[in-house]
């Protein structure tokens, strides 16, 4: 080789100093001591190489960044020649932080794709290509003790969540999970989360209908209204318990709730609302005694109450 | 008989009425697909096939409410979850079109019977070892695998209505 | 096994004869001579199943389809038992036709993918599954001689195109290409195409603008129009000849052509047109003299002749 750089490390801690050096062989070209050895850094020369002839008839040349703030730049090792500068040895510097632990780490049972997928914040950016792993394994009573392994979750790249398939999964016992962030400067983990996936269950939100009125039924009284709903289809096998919340369409006045209403109801009539009024109504169901997360409030359904 | 549940968390009950509900559920949904993709949709139509190929069934004999004994009954009902996880596994390769639906009913079988396995640790009623799966029959053809999927889901829900009315006797508070 | 049913074939050609038997064995069931074999296709009972008692204790029936006109079908070998059918084996029947050769092979240079998309017509439908395999190989003049071999393009499911990536061509070298159609019943071939890949480049339509009237030029004749274009950037490196098509706006007269063209104009004067005239135009550009495709017409250019 006609000369090369040699780095302590590829790639540094943003703000670090870093001293790199550069050594042109003689059989590169006649080595005298007007030769000059230059250094770039992109496109800009720098200033202040110390440079040495050495006993073996080398020539070499160290620099000192103090502070080096470029997250990724390339550095040359240049020598003049003739009335110009060769480039004789280039070498590419990062410099970015180690990992921040992530966090807010959060998950849910998709009940569709039957999945958990779990969402972290990977906090602020490393400069650095960093590489997040979702790590978790099944543990009997307190969390700590790993009985079986799960396989890593691995994320598309440049995503901040993965989804646990269902084989990996039992939906009634206890798994730790957390988050690994990696890149070349180090690894940090999430705080540890400790769930059961079907206490995590998200429920898509239960469908309201308006009851068609008919004969064989007496209309409803004034100020009242009817209707029926149902659950979520994939969610029929989950004891639930859902709430209602209405609100005359016009005017400011704030949402009224209806709680603790089964999650199916052929025929419901809610009274003690204004008459010939137009309300907005909506519902929503968590699974109910055994844990589990509300669903979205339903799509509206609208209602007017009959008149005096 | 022993009052129901006294010994037996209430969580754990609901859980299991839970699991049993979503069982039958997949249950229901691979009958369906064998009787659509495959004309296979009544049982009864073959007995004979059953017979020959010699599937076990599971009993529940501890379970009857006029005999309820708990221990027995918690054993019965995770010996005969694990046979069916065998029988379930013994149809591998039913077909591209039922594989899905094949799979998440094995997954939650499983579930339910190491959630019951696991219970009865907890509270020293399971037996020294984990019991076996038995000998399961060898599905021979694609026929077999499919006609085997109906009498072994058939069977299974069988065996499931009883075991929900089981927990659900033993959840009364 | 309790029965069986054996097929000639699991695949036979839509129309044709076939036979099938199926055999009970002793073990499944006490086969009495009141045993009864019956046929069922998909869910219809079939008439006219011969049936016979084996010397080895078996039970024997078969069943001819004079002409099976089902393109898929379920047949199953059922047993009269108690008061109902039992099954006893199923078996699944497929009929279709052998691939027809397929046709109208055409090919097209692209020259951002780099690569040569083929498309062929595939006939009628064989109503069996059946695989479309585009073959080709590099031939010095006669285009008979393998010489080196290009690797099968497959294509996706259902398509009927496929593009041959640009690392396996020659692009100035002859080659001859076919599509092979595949299924259960047969294998047929298209007629085969001989090309030089660069003589298929289809070029993308070249760029027309208006030309800014500016100071310094004296502004255009009664009757003309001035214009500039450029071809393609992808393709600059070809030599072409273009053609420009204009009418005017209103009226049902026909396009006039300007042929022969440069691929390239900083300024056109387009004249012996009517004057103070709204008119349209066109260009296409095509390889030349070296052979090639013309590319579509460009985007329409709206301009308006100068005044008497």
């Amino acid at each position: 080789e006609c000369g090369y750089i040699s780095l302590p490390a590829p790639i540094i801690r943003l703000g670090d100093p870093i001293t790199v050096s550069c050594i042109i062989n003689q059989n590169c070209t006649s080595l005298g001591p007007e030769s000059q050895i230059r250094w770039k850094l992109d496109t800009e020369l720098q200033p202040g190489g110390r440079q040495q002839h050495l006993p073996n008839g080398t020539l070499q040349s160290t620099i000192t960044f103090p502070h080096f703030n470029y997250s990724r730049a390339l550095l040359s090792c240049c020598l003049h020649w003739g009335n110009g500068l060769q480039i004789l040895d280039q070498a590419e510097l990062q410099a970015g932080y180690p990992p921040p632990p992530p966090y807010n780490l959060s998950c849910l049972l998709n009940l569709t794709t039957n999945s958990l997928k779990c969402q972290w914040e990977p906090g602020p950016d490393t400069h650095l290509s960093t590489h997040f792993t979702l790590k978790s394994f099944k543990s009997r009573g307190n969390f700590q003790t790993q009985e079986d392994s799960i396989p890593d979750c691995v994320p598309e790249d440049g995503q901040n969540h993965c989804s646990i398939p269902r084989k990996h999964l039992q939906l009634y016992q206890n798994m730790s999970i957390w988050v690994q962030a990696k890149n070349a400067l180090g690894t940090s983990t999430s705080p540890k989360l400790c769930l059961v996936p079907m206490d995590m269950v998200k429920l898509e939100p239960p469908t309201l209908w308006a009851l068609e009125p008919s004969p064989e039924v007496a209309p409803p009284q004034p100020g009242c209204l009817r209707l029926r709903w149902e659950t979520w289809k994939p969610s029929l096998h989950i004891e639930q318990k859902c709430e209602l919340r209405h609100q005359p369409q016009r005017g400011e006045s704030s949402w009224d709730l209806v709680g603790a209403l089964p999650s199916r109801s052929l025929q419901y009539e809610l009274c003690g609302l204004l008459p010939s009024t137009a309300y907005t109504l909506q519902m929503r169901c968590t699974r109910w005694p055994l844990p589990g997360r509300w669903s979205d409030w339903s799509p509206r359904l609208e209602l007017t109450t009959a008149q005096q | 008989p022993l009052s129901p549940a006294s010994s037996l968390p209430q969580s754990f009950l609901l859980k299991c009425l839970e699991q049993v509900r979503k069982i039958q559920a997949d249950g229901a949904e691979l009958q369906e697909r064998l009787c659509a993709t495959h004309k296979l949709c009544h049982p009864q139509e073959l007995v004979l096939l059953g017979h020959s190929l010699g599937l076990p069934q599971a009993s529940l004999s501890s379970c009857s409410s006029q005999a309820l004994q708990l221990t027995g009954c918690l054993n019965q009902l995770h010996g005969g979850l694990v046979l069916y996880q065998g029988l379930l596994q013994a149809l591998a390769g039913i077909s591209p079109e039922l594989a899905p639906a094949l799979d998440i009913l094995q997954l939650d079988v499983t579930d339910l019977a190491t959630n019951i396995w696991l219970q009865m640790e907890d509270l020293r009623m399971a037996p020294a070892s984990l019991p076996t799966q038995g000998t399961v029959p060898t599905f021979t053809s694609a026929f077999q695998r499919r006609a085997g999927g109906v009498l072994v889901v058939s069977q299974l829900q069988s065996f499931l209505e009883l075991a929900y009315r089981v927990l659900r006797y033993l959840a009364e508070p």
